[in-house]
This record gives structure tokens, sequence and C-alpha cells, in this order.
């Protein structure tokens, strides 16, 4: 009886809404919920699977990626989680670790490689969406140079530049993509100093894999365009700001969590694209070039048609390398691996 | 008119009192924020408990968290002993783990207890020897140690970051950013259920002790902490003595660090301290620098650290509401050592009698 | 041109580490160490932007994030003067708590942004005549009127510290407090107006991210910049003037790394990261061998005053 | 004038306690303006007390204090400089880094912004019409201890004071450093100030004062005018009983060579000469003086000695042994038995927040084999040290910092005896004690030289090392001026030569 002692009070909405069985779902985020970047979306997604079905949720902001998110886990096993979403890539050999000593419990961990039978990996082909960032990118350019402020060398972040990189090229083949690392996901400051050097340099659109609006604020403020990330980042860049990739993890955690509910759910992994609707391309806005949009709707139905895929051949590497023969296309596993940048890429990797 | 004059005596029963007294009135404030929370505080504070001791499992989570705290914070005091106000305990903690690491990396098939003393020196040496860097400057130069070891804290976090990034990063883990994890060779094993660093955070807490209290070492140690000229008027290798004593605490705070990495990581990580070098001077502070009260005051502050975290998940409270009581409870006992060594004195004059002469 | 550029970036960057330093120095002079900045720092980012916000009026958010750090130093000032608690610890945990505070205030500020007219306050404008002077008119006198504020704070600290009585009497508490109670200066006094003073420096250290690098809520803004202050300080020797070029070189070597990217340098990025700190350090040890009396740390720094102690 | 004399102030029944100390109680003080009034007192008989209370740095538990008639409430020292109350501590209170200037216009009134000029102006005004020599300029690290003292008092004049107090001004001074002092103090008399001065040489008070106030362990005892007192009147009321105040010079002849130091340099961290080619020998049964100005190397050539300063060049010969280069534990490793009672006891030869076991083990662990330490011996030790120089404490395991001037020098100086040493190094070790402290301490240097140990006594008070001393070696800037035989030697000729001048009448020069 100890077990549950805190939280009744505030829970009883919740069992109203899910007299069948009620269950606790556990959410555990690697930021401030209040980053407006992942764990804002993630957290997004929770509230929308409370509204959704009803069930209680137990989320902790903040937690390092280290052994702390084993206690936080187990806390929330206390608590009476049922299920638990973890939200970052350095929980994972913890997850698998406490998805052994609590096989009842069901664990579902984001944008890792490793499972268990009570424990899947998922993420979201969130590059597809970065894809149709590009094709707005390289309509929009003047100067035919781009921007990407990127936070750490891992094949993440890689994939999402090289799938930015061939949306661009697919509208504006001169086009080219300028990084610059800030080994942070989250310091405004610095974030929006690296766009800063990049506007220096002449990019007139600026696009981001980071965790704040840093680099949409310096685009603003330099007058030049941006594409966001996470979220719909219109507020804070109102005159720079065209479009973001986005999350929209609500959808597939209420089918997860109603999966468990039936007894259906299974370990598969998951890696949903543009046609699962767990990425999306946010609303254009005003500050987006003449069509653009019917560009991106275009490539959006070829997507989901299948007749588009990114990473289909012929991609060429920085040297002018062939890495993905015509006629093919690059394989789930190589893509989680990536470690290279594709042409029309200035930077480097470590 | 009020005034205050120091005590002259500061006896173990009013220091006790005035710190729990501090203790209960900074619950008692932190009550009033829960209430704003719209949380009961008696039961918020109830399963700040039943999250320490609530289960055998919270129970032994507990004494791991006291065992990095416990051991680091024994480095801390041989410094601050000497009056060395060495904060960077949290470097010397990653360093240990990294040279650490580095054994467990790369001689994954030792054999175990070999492979798993190799770690303990290596952990003791990588600390010691980030310890014994400013210990170097400030006895030679007067550098102020304060803000070098502050600096020197970022620059082994740099350094590891570095190589998670670079040329440590885990092959096999698909270009993830990540250090392979240890070998079971390289991970410390359990006794009574929590792994043996419990063991040496006892072993190493009586060590210090008599080393303090009974050895020639110790002695100089306290004699160096009061006047360095003394030292040197008694023969003493006043330098000497500084960087033996910093090696010593930069190698208890890297043996922490190695029995993290080994026993509760499993690798090495830019977490793997979990800010344990930070908490651990506020304990040694707090302890009075007395080697058997720190293991107690480690203790409480596990639970806070337990309860704190255990609060968030039950009551659904936000990490920065945690940071805020936590932040109170700090300040009020910090406050209340003023009330152990001074006494207010409401002035009353009173005009006395005596013979004219 | 383009080192003009990054020049002008760089005094940028380095704004919020002026005010911060400057805040640090105060405190310092009168003879306490705060550890707390960077806790101060977002109590004043978090206090100027909500200002900001429900006001929009840019004057008001100055003054609550002033206030606001200002309070963060009144607790300090209390627990370290009048309490006499050991000032390293009850730094390290304002820190904790100031953090706390800000994260806490910050909830409903998320993703919310400054608003148009404090915004438009805070808009860059080159100043007549000045702006021409060749290379550093473009650099230091095409910004906003913060940095301006910087530069006029750094300049009437050292006018205030060197050229009056007031500067005169609070150096002397921080050197020899016992001097000073001598002489007839009221410790206590000083010592809480100027950590009260610096605090709301810290403060808007914290505010100048908030409001005007990153004009968005963003929570933990400061990124561990007050930790850097506490650095330039040093390096700073405890003079306003020479903070100024300090944090501003600081500000560059936040930034230079995202400059020197496109060229193609073998050294990795992330060894590079190390340098403030290694700097740091660097120039620590150089001023300890020079041993020059006037670049020592105020001699009472660290240690609590009471009067009838001997 | 002796009519027109004003009643400045009245202290009357102040009590003070510090723990368990009585430092004042019941205590009366009253000053006229234009009189110079001495404080006299044992160690301890709570003189600085009773002045820190006037200047607002204590505050009484009881008792009144009425300026010019008025009851004040002296809370701070910014209250008691606002009523013209101004002190100068014995540990100056000078701000290292500032200048003159900045030290005296500290704390003071006047417009924000300082006028240098104007401010120069007024202190150079002052210092003639007292005769304060200073450079208003100089910064406070580069002046010697006389100049600091002056800037002291041109600060408390500067502020306007009228009631001046001078805690052990002239225990740091030359005899002619002195005199300029007395004129100084005669001139603010004139003025109409009220002046007090503590000091522990009674013919200093007798020459200085117009009354003299006497305390006994806390208890004010009287207050007297200054006629036709003689010393011995004034010891017997100080301390309560008939002292005798003679020093005697055992002779001994057993005289061997045991020191020789030659050519002797030694350079500060600036890499100024702080010794400049010191020469001089010391026998087994001898007691070398060193005389000189505070400053003028005694502290380096004591630490030379002891090992414990780096030497530039020159020799240093224990014996036939070198110590050179020797740290004091080579030293003890080579046999030789040297005891060093340093200036700065709780600085350097004592450890304030141990106790006496542990201040005795200082000089005994270094021995003990192997890695822990043992305590007994020093137990023993301690407790035949309490014993045998009836050291005033509670226990053996009392804070050395808890006991009283005289016991703490005993216990130093007991321990520095129980290594029965062959040379011992003596700083000022009568310093701040009064006299019958100080005749113990005497007593007990007189013992170890009829013993045959050879005795370096760095002193401050001439008649003291003329008493005692069978050779005085006088310093000055770090040179040897001169050495003279304590039998001829008199006051003015050392005080001549401390001011750097060799002597070259009739005394004999026997270096
Ligand atoms: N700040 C203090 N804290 C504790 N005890 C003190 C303090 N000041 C003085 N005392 C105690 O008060 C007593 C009187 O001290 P005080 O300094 O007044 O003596 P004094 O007459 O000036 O002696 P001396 O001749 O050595 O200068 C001493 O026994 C000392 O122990
Ligand atoms: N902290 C202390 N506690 C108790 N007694 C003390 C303390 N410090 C000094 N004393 C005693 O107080 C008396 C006076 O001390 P001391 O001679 O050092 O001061 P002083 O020469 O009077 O200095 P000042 O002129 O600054 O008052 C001595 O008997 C000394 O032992
Ligand atoms: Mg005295
Ligand atoms: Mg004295």
């Amino acid at each position: 009886a100890k077990e549950e002692a805190a939280p009744e009070e505030t829970a009883p909405a919740a069992e109203e809404a899910a007299p069948e069985e009620a269950l606790k779902v556990g959410f555990v985020y690697v930021g401030p919920i209040g980053d407006g970047g992942w764990s804002y979306s993630h957290n997004e997604g929770r509230l929308y699977l409370e509204e959704q079905l009803g069930v209680e949720t137990l989320y902790k902001e903040s937690v390092p990626e280290g052994p702390e998110v084993e206690k936080v886990m187990k806390d929330m096993i206390d608590q009476g989680a049922k299920a638990i979403f973890v939200t970052s890539f350095g929980y994972m050999d913890y997850v698998v670790n406490v998805a052994e000593e609590f096989p009842e419990v069901t664990f579902m961990h984001c944008s890792g490689y490793k499972d268990a039978p009570n424990m899947n990996n998922y993420f979201g082909r969130i590059y597809e969406a970065r894809y149709l960032s590009g094709i707005v990118a390289g309509l929009k350019t003047e100067t035919d140079k781009i921007g990407y402020v990127a936070a750490y060398e891992i094949p993440e972040v890689i994939r999402g530049i090289n799938a930015f990189t061939l949306g661009v090229q697919s509208v504006n083949e001169d086009a080219t993509v300028a990084v610059r690392w800030t080994h942070t996901w989250y310091d405004p400051a610095k974030e929006k100093e690296a766009a800063k050097a990049l506007l220096d340099e002449g990019v007139d659109v600026i696009a981001q894999h980071q965790d704040t609006a840093g680099p949409q604020q310096a685009a603003e403020e330099r007058g030049a365009f941006s594409i966001g990330y996470h979220t719909d980042m219109k507020d804070t860049a109102p005159n720079a700001y065209m479009t973001a990739p986005i999350w929209d993890w609500g959808p597939y955690y209420t089918e997860q969590v109603e999966k468990i509910m039936n007894g259906e759910w299974t370990n598969e992994p998951y890696w949903g694209g543009m046609e699962d609707g767990v990425v999306k391309l946010a609303e254009l806005t005003e500050n987006a070039p003449e069509g653009a949009q019917a560009a991106v709707d275009e490539a959006l139905q070829a997507l989901k048609e299948g007749t588009l895929s990114v990473f289909a051949g012929p991609i060429y590497d920085q040297e002018g390398n062939m890495m993905v023969e015509e006629g093919t296309e690059m394989s789930d596993g190589d893509m989680l691996s990536m470690g290279w940048f594709v042409k029309g890429v200035e930077g480097k990797i470590e | 008119m009020i005034r205050i004059a120091k005590r002259s005596e500061v006896s173990k029963n009013r220091n006790v009192l005035t710190r729990i007294a501090a203790i209960i009135m900074a619950l008692m404030l932190s009550a009033l924020f829960i209430v704003f929370l719209g949380h009961d505080p008696l039961k918020v504070y109830l399963s700040m408990i039943e999250g320490s001791f609530g289960s055998v499992y919270r129970f032994k989570e507990t004494i791991i968290s006291t065992i990095p705290l416990t051991i680091t914070s024994l480095g801390i005091l041989l410094a601050f002993k000497m009056k060395f106000w060495n904060i960077g305990a949290e470097g010397q903690m990653i360093m240990g783990a990294f040279l650490a690491s580095y054994f467990a990396l790369n001689y994954p098939d030792m054999n175990r207890l070999v492979l798993l003393t190799l770690m303990l020196v290596a952990g003791a040496v990588g600390g010691g020897i980030w310890g014994l860097i400013p210990a170097y400057f400030k006895s030679k130069y007067g550098t102020n140690e304060v803000l070098f070891t502050l600096m020197m804290n970022y620059i082994a976090l740099k350094w590891i970051t570095y190589l998670q990034y670079g040329p440590w990063k885990d092959k096999n883990a698909l270009g993830f950013p990540k250090i392979p994890n240890f070998t079971s060779n390289a991970v410390l094993p359990k006794l009574f259920g929590i792994h043996v660093g419990w063991l040496i955070a006892i072993i190493l807490t009586a060590l210090v002790y008599v080393f303090i209290h009974y050895t020639k070492k110790g002695y100089e140690i306290n004699v160096i902490g009061e006047s360095e000229s003394t030292g040197a008027y008694a023969g003493m290798n006043v330098r000497k003595i500084i960087l033996q004593a910093m090696f010593l605490g930069g190698a208890l705070a890297g043996i922490s660090g190695m029995i993290q990495a080994s026993a509760v990581s499993g690798t090495l990580s830019v977490e793997v301290t979990g800010g344990v070098g930070y908490t651990a001077i506020i304990v040694t502070w707090l302890s009075g620098l007395s080697a058997p009260l720190i293991v107690i005051v480690s203790f409480l502050f596990a639970i806070l650290i337990q309860g704190g975290s255990y609060i968030q998940t039950a009551f659904q409270i936000p990490q920065s509401a945690a940071q805020i009581l936590q932040g109170m409870i700090l300040l009020f006992v910090l406050g209340s050592e003023f009330f152990v060594k001074y006494q207010i004195i409401y002035k009353n004059i009173k005009l006395k009698k005596k013979e004219g002469k | 041109m383009a080192i003009i550029v990054f020049l002008n970036a760089a005094v940028q960057a380095g704004t919020p580490l002026l005010f911060a330093t400057l805040g640090e120095i105060m405190t310092e002079k009168v003879g306490n160490l705060n550890l707390g900045v960077e806790g101060l720092m977002l109590m004043g980012a978090v206090a100027g932007f909500e200002i900001g916000l429900v006001t929009s009026n840019a004057y008001m958010a100055l003054l609550g994030a002033a206030i606001a750090g200002a309070f963060g130093g009144l607790i300090f000032a209390f627990l370290t003067v009048s309490l006499k608690a050991n000032q390293v610890v009850t730094g390290l945990s304002l820190t904790i708590l100031g953090t706390g505070l800000s994260g806490f205030a910050g909830k409903s500020l998320m993703g919310k942004v400054v608003p148009e007219n404090v915004g438009h306050f805070f808009k860059a404008f080159e100043i007549p005549l000045l702006k021409d002077i060749p290379i550093l008119g473009q650099i230091l006198f095409n910004q906003n009127i913060f940095i301006y504020f910087g530069y006029f704070m750094a300049v009437v600290l050292g006018i205030y510290m060197y050229k009056t009585r007031w500067g005169l009497n609070m150096r002397m508490v921080g050197e020899n407090p016992s001097a000073a109670d001598a002489s007839g200066i009221n410790i206590n006094i000083y010592k809480y107006v100027h950590i009260l003073a610096g605090g709301a420096l810290c403060g808007l250290g914290g505010a100048y991210l908030s409001l005007v690098y990153v004009p968005a809520w963003q929570e933990n803004v400061t990124a561990g910049r007050g930790w850097i202050a506490v650095a330039l300080v040093i390096f700073s020797t405890w003079n306003p003037n020479k903070a100024v070029l300090g944090a501003y070189f600081f500000g560059g070597l936040d930034i230079i790394g995202f400059r020197l990217q496109k060229f193609d340098i073998s050294i990795s990025q992330y060894i590079v990261d190390m340098f403030p700190y290694l700097a740091t350090i660097i120039v620590l040890i150089m001023i300890s061998m020079r041993k020059s009396r006037e670049n020592m740390p105020p001699e009472g720094l660290g240690n609590p005053y009471f009067r009838e102690e001997r | 004038m002796l009519q027109d004399k004003k009643k400045l102030v009245e202290m009357k029944n102040i009590t003070k306690t510090f723990g368990k100390v009585q430092a004042n109680n019941d205590v009366f003080l009253t000053l006229y303006g234009g009189e110079v009034h001495s404080l006299l007192g044992e160690n301890g008989a709570g003189k600085s007390t009773l002045m820190n209370i006037l200047s607002g740095i204590y505050q009484p538990d009881s008792g009144f204090v009425f300026v010019e008639g008025l009851k004040v409430d002296i809370a701070t020292p910014k209250v008691a400089i606002g009523l013209g109350i101004g002190m100068v501590h014995q540990h100056f209170k000078l701000v290292d880094v500032l200048t003159a200037k900045e030290n005296i216009i500290a704390g003071q009134k006047g417009m924000p912004f300082i006028n240098g000029g104007k401010i120069s102006e007024e202190i150079r005004y002052l210092s003639e019409r007292y005769g304060l020599e200073i450079n208003p300029d100089k910064k406070i690290y580069d002046m010697s201890v006389a100049e600091k003292q002056r800037v002291e008092i041109l600060k408390v004049l500067y502020s306007g004071a009228k009631i001046l107090i001078l805690d052990e001004p002239t225990a740091v001074l030359t005899p002619q450093e002195t005199k300029k002092l007395f004129e100084i103090i005669n001139r603010m008399k004139k003025s109409g100030c009220a002046v007090v001065i503590i000091t522990h040489k009674l013919n200093e008070v007798l020459e200085i004062s117009d009354k003299i106030t006497i305390l006994r362990k806390g208890e004010y005892i009287e207050t007297v005018e200054n006629k036709n007192l003689d010393s011995r009147e004034l010891t017997d009321k100080m301390v309560g009983k008939s002292m005798n105040l003679s020093i005697n010079r055992p002779e001994t002849d057993d005289k061997k060579l045991l020191l020789r130091v030659s050519g002797l340099t030694v350079k500060d961290i600036e890499q100024v000469k702080v010794l400049k080619d010191i020469t001089f020998d010391l026998s087994s049964g001898e007691v070398l003086g060193v005389a000189g100005v505070a400053g003028s190397g005694q502290k380096e050539l004591c630490e030379a000695i002891a090992g414990l300063q780096k030497i530039h060049s020159g020799k240093i010969k224990f014996n036939k042994s070198n110590l050179v280069g020797k740290s004091p534990r080579e030293i003890i490793k080579m046999g030789i038995s040297m005891s060093f009672v340093p200036e700065d006891r709780l600085g350097m030869g004592l450890i304030a927040s141990m106790d006496i076991v542990d201040n005795v083990l200082l000089k005994e662990y270094q021995s003990q084999k192997g890695f822990f330490l043992s305590k007994k011996e020093s137990r023993e030790k301690a407790l035949d040290l309490v014993e045998k120089l009836n050291i005033s404490t509670p226990d053996i395991n009392t804070k050395v910092s808890m006991l009283s001037g005289g016991n703490i020098q005993k216990v130093l100086l007991g321990r520095e005896i129980e290594i029965k040493p062959q040379l011992m190094i003596t700083a000022y070790p009568a310093r701040g004690l009064d006299i019958s402290s100080a005749h113990l301490v005497y007593d007990l240097i007189n013992e170890q030289k009829k013993n045959g140990v050879a005795v370096l006594f760095v002193g401050e008070d001439l008649d003291v090392l003329i008493e005692m001393c069978d050779r005085i070696m006088v310093l000055c800037n770090g040179k040897l001026i001169g050495t003279v035989d304590g039998h001829q030697a008199t006051k003015e000729d050392l005080g001549y030569m401390m001011a750097g001048n060799p002597l070259n009448k009739g005394v004999d020069d026997i270096s």
C-alpha cells in the first residue's frame, strides 16, 4: 500500500476516463520540458496521450544520460508505471538493464538500437522532413549558400544534414550547405553565434539541428531566413522562420499504449516516416519562397507513395566518390551509422 | 540594542541541536513552497523518506549514492585540512575514472582481480595527478587554488567529451557517441547486494581517520593547515607535504570516480560523476572536517538527493522545484553555523556601585 | 572585414560576461568571493524576461533583472556577512537555488518571445561620429544600448573605485576590514551595498542573454557563463577597465571556433573547447608568478569579519 | 596652563568578559585635555581591552562612557571618531597596497571625488605642525615601522581627534625614534589633546606621563600623579607584591667557539639584500645580543642559522659542520641540537589551535621511527613542563591559544630548552611580556647559559640587552654596524649605532 502513497489524488480524473484498466505510463526526458526542443516535443506527445486515452502519466525531466536514469525508471515502476518511454540515446544500456529486471514492464527507447523482449526502440525518419525543408531552403537561397548549425558529429545529425542537402540540391544544384558544429545540444547563445558566423560568410538561409531557437534569432536579426527544428518557431523569428521539420509523437505514443492495454504489444522496432505522421514539416509561413509549397507537396506525395526515397542513388560523397549506386537505396543499417557527408556539404566530420 | 559575541566553547550538543533546528526551519519554509505548488508538505516529506528507505531496493540505492559522496569528501577533507580549498574533486573524479577506464577498455580479458586492482590504482593515480597540478602551482607560486581547481574540472570534462565523441567512441555503436561498456571483468563485484564500493568507503574512512589522527604525515598536514611557517620551522618539507596530501586527496576522488565508472555506469561518460564532486564540497564542509561525520552527512545528503528525485516522479514536482528545496535547506544549514559559534546578547548596561577612589 | 565582423560579434558575446564580471569584481573587492554568479545570472535572466513580457517596458525589465540579482546578492550577503558562513559553500548552494528559482519561474515562459517594443529598444544603432572611427567605430559603436551601457558601467565603476572616497573605502574594506573598521567605515553597509550592487550587475548579465542575445525564454540560458565570469575577475586582476578587454576576449574565444571551422585546422574542435579554461589557468599562474602587489586578490577575500576577533 | 585642563573622557564601571576571561572588571579612567595618561599593567591586565572599548572596537558588558560630560554609547569605531577619539593600535591597521594619503583619508567625510592636491596640502600642514614627516604618496608596503606609525598618528590627527590612544607604540622603535615620538606627543599635549599611552617600559612611563592608571588582572587599582614616583613603586603596584627587578649576568669560564658566521648575505623575494656580509662568532656559555630597529635583518639572521632562509652567500659553521643549504630537518639529522624561539610565537613557533601536548610534539615527532605517531613521550614532557615552569593552564590538553602571553612563551621556551640545545636562538623572547613574565624568561635563558649553551639573543629593550648580554652586536639595514661589550655599552651608544652610525669613540670594538 505504501508504494502508492502519494500520487493518488492527482489521479481520479484519469481513472474515470479509463475505467477498464488504469495504466500508468512514465516518460523520461533528457532536457527540461521547457527547452522548446527535443524534450518539449516528447512532452507534447505525452500530453496528447493523456488526452486521447485518459491514462495517467509520470515524467521526469533533465535526467542525465548516466546511471541515474535507472533509479528514475525504478521510481516510476514503484509509482505503478507499467510502460515507460525513455527518450534519449544515452539511456540505452540502462534501459536494457532495467528491462531485464522488470519483465512485466514495457520499455520503449527512443533513438537507440538495442532491444529486449519487453523493450523496443523507436525513432522517426526526421530526415524525410529535413529533405523537404531542404527544398524550401534551396528555393529560397539567393547566394546559393545555406548554413546549418549542428550539435554533434553523430549519425543522426549527419543523416539530417545529408538529407537536407539532398533536398536543397533537388531544386538548386548550385547551392551548398555549410555546417558549423557547436558541441552542445543546448546553449542558445552559442548556437546563435554559430549561425552568426555562417551569416557573416554570406549564407542567407540557416537550418539547424539544435534544441534551442538561437540560430533562428540570428537569422531574424540579420534579415536572413531560417529553417527551425522540433517545433513551430514562428513566434521566435517571425520574419525569418519559413518552416521546420517537427516531431509529432502523440499518435505513436497513443498507439503503443493502446497496444499494451490490449496485450498486443511486440518489441518490433519502429522507425516511422512522413507517411506515419510521426515526423512532419511544419506549415510553411509567408517567408517561404513562391512555389515552395507546391514543390514540397509534390515531394511529400512521392515520399508517401514510395516513388521517392531520400537516400536513393546516385549519391556521391564530398570527394565525389559514388556512395550509393544509381537504382539502389541505402539500407537502414547504413543510414543508422552514417559517417560521411554528401556532395554539396561544406564542413568536416572529426 | 543587540550585539554578538563569540562563544568561548562550542558544545557538541548545541552544534547538533542548532543544525537540527536549521533543518526544521528550512523544512517549514519549504513547506510553504510545497503548499504553493499544491501539495501536502507532510506527504511530500514522508515520501522523501520513503524514496530513500521505502524498500530494500531504495535503501540500497541510498547507500549506493552515499558511497561516492563519502569517498570524494574524504579526499576533499585532506585538502581542506591544509586550508587548500580544493573545489576540483569533480575533475579529479573524472580523471580517475578516465585512467581506470583506460585499463578496463584496453585489457578487457585480464584476470578480474588483477584488472580491478589495476583500475583502482589507475583511478587513484589519475585523480592524484589532477590534484597535484594545482597543488604544484599553489605551493610554488601561491596560485589561487579555488579557481585553478574549478577550471581543471572543465578541462577534465571536455577531455572526456573529446574521448567519447572521438578516439574512444564505440566502434560497434553505429557511430553513436558512447564509450564501449566494460566487460564484466572490469565491474566491481557485489557484496550483500551492493557493489563493494561500500566496503571500500568504510575502509577508506577508517584509514583517513587513522591517517589524520595517528600518523606523522597526518600530524604534519594538520600543522601545515594551521601555519605553513610553523611547519617549516619544525623541519617539515612544506611543499612536499602539500603535494603529497593533494595527491592523496585527488587519489581518493579518483578512486571514487573509478568506482562510479566500474560499478555504477559500467563505462566512462561525461555523466560519470553525476555532480558528486561539487556536492562533496558541501558535505565536507558541513561535516566539520571529520572523517566519521562525513559518512553520516553523506548519508543524509543521499537521502536528500534520493528523496528529492523520488518526489519528482511521485508528485510531478519539477526538477527546478526540487533544486529550490535543496538550495534552501543548504543555505539554512550553512547559516545556522553562526548560532553555533556566536551568541547574540541583548545589551543591558547596569551601573554598579563602587567605592570611589 | 571578416575580422571586424568577428570582433563586433565578440563584443556581443562578451557583454553578459562583462556585466557578471563587473558584479563579481564589486563583490570580491569588499572581500567576498561569491561563486553563485551563475545562479544570480539566471535569476536576473528570468526576472528580466518575465517583467519585460508583462510590462512590455524595457526599463522595467532591466530594473526587474537588477532587483532579482540583488536579491540573490542579499541572500549571499546575509549568510556570509551577517552570519559569517563559509563563502565558497554558500556560493555553490546559491547556484543550486538560483538555477532552481529560474527554472521554476520560467516554466510558464516557455516558448515566449520578447515583446516587439522591448526587442526594438535593444536594436543595434550606430553612434554618430564615433562610428566613423576607423576599425573601432564598427566594432564598438554599432551595437545595442545594453552594450553601450556595459561600456558605461565599466568606466563608471573604474572611476568609482579609484577616484572617489566610497571607492577607496570599499577597497579598504576588502583589503583589511579591521583597518577599515577602525577608520570608521561601516563594514556591514559597505559589504551589503556592494554585494547587492554586484548581484544586480550579475542579474543584468543574465538579462542580456534572455532579453537581447536570445530574445526568447530558454531554460538555463547562461549555460555556465557565470563560472567563466568568476575566472574573468582574476583575468582582469580586479580592475573594471581590464575586465572589458577580458570579457570581450573571452567572448571572442567562445565564438572563434565557429569562424575557424571553415578552415582546415587539424586540431580537434573538442580540444579547442578547452581553450577558455586553459587560458584562465595560464593567466592565473602568470599573475601569481609575477607577484606584483597591485594585482593580488584583495587581502581579506574569503574571510568573514568579526570586530572582536583577534 | 594647569587650570584650564578640561575633563574629556570619563569611563566608569567598565566590565568586559571574553568567554571565561574577565578582561576588565569595574574599571575607571578619567582623561583630561593637555595631559598624557599612561596605562600600566601586566600582560592580560586589560589595558588594550579598555582602550578598545573607548575606541569602539569592543562593546563593554556593562559600564558607562562620558565624553565631555555627555553619556555616550560608542557602538562602533565610527562613533568614536565622531567623538574625537583615535587609537593607534599596536598591530597597525593600515592597508599595504594603498598609499599613506589613501590610508589617511579612508573613512573620512568629504567631497565624493578625491582631490589629491588639496588633501596632500592638508596632510603636509599637519605633519609640519606635529613634526610627523611622511611622503603622502608612498605605499605602506615600502615603509619602515616608524613611518607606518607616523601614518597612523597622522590618520588619527587628520580625523580631528582630541583624544589619542597609543598602544605600545615604542615596542618597535629605536631610542631616537622614541624620543621623536615623545616630542610629537608633547606637541599634541600642548595643543590640548589628551594622550593615552600603553607601554611596559617603566622609564618611558615616568618620562612622558602626567598621570598613571594601574590595572591588575582586569581590576582597576589606582590612578596616580606622576610626581616623585620611581619604577620600583610602580612595579609593586602593578604586580601586587615586591619584585626584584635586577637582571644578573652570570659569568661562565668554559667558553668554546661554537658558531662562526662569515660573510652571510641573504636576499628577499624581490632580490633585495636583507643581510649584508655579516660576520661574527658565538661561543658556548655566552649570550650574544642583537640590537637594531625592527626589520634590520634580525629575523633573517635567526632564520638563516636555523635553516629557514635561503642563503645567497657566506658561511655558517657549527663546530666543524657547514649549515648553509641545510634544512631544519637536515640540521637535526646532523646531530646538531639547536633551539629557536622565533619572534612570531603563534605564527611560527607554536600552533595556536593545538594543545600543549601537540605543540611539544612539534619538536619531537621527527625523531620518532615509522609511520605512526606516538604522543606518549610528549604527554609526559608536557606534564613535566607545566610543573617545572609553573605554567598556569587547566590541563595539558588545553589549546595554546587559550593561555596568556606569558604562559604561551613559557610553553615555547620550555619546549625549546627540553631538547637540550647546544645553541639557542631567541628573538624578542620577552616582547609584550610584563615584568614578572619577562624576568622569568631572562632567568631561563641565563640558566641555559650556565649550562654551557650558546645563546643568540635578539632583543628590543636596550636596558635588558645591556644587563644580560656578554656582547651586543648592532644591525642596521642588514649591515653589521659593530659589536660592543655588554659591560661597557650604553643605551645612547647603541641607539646611535642602530641608526647606522659606526661607533669610533672610546668603547672597545671587539668584533
Ligand atoms: N578579542 C579577544 N578575544 C578573547 N579574549 C580576549 C580578547 N581580547 C582580550 N582578551 C582577553 O582579555 C584579557 C585582557 O587582554 P588585553 O589585551 O586587554 O590585555 P593587555 O593588558 O593589553 O595585555 P598586554 O600587556 O599583553 O598587551 C586577556 O587575558 C585576554 O585573554
Ligand atoms: N584569542 C585569545 N584568547 C585568549 N587570550 C588571548 C587571545 N589572544 C591573546 N590573548 C592574550 O591576551 C593578552 C594580550 O595579548 P597580546 O600581547 O598578544 O596583545 P597586545 O599586545 O595587547 O595587542 P593589541 O595592542 O593589539 O591589543 C595576552 O595575555 C594574550 O595571551
Ligand atoms: Mg595590550
Ligand atoms: Mg601586548
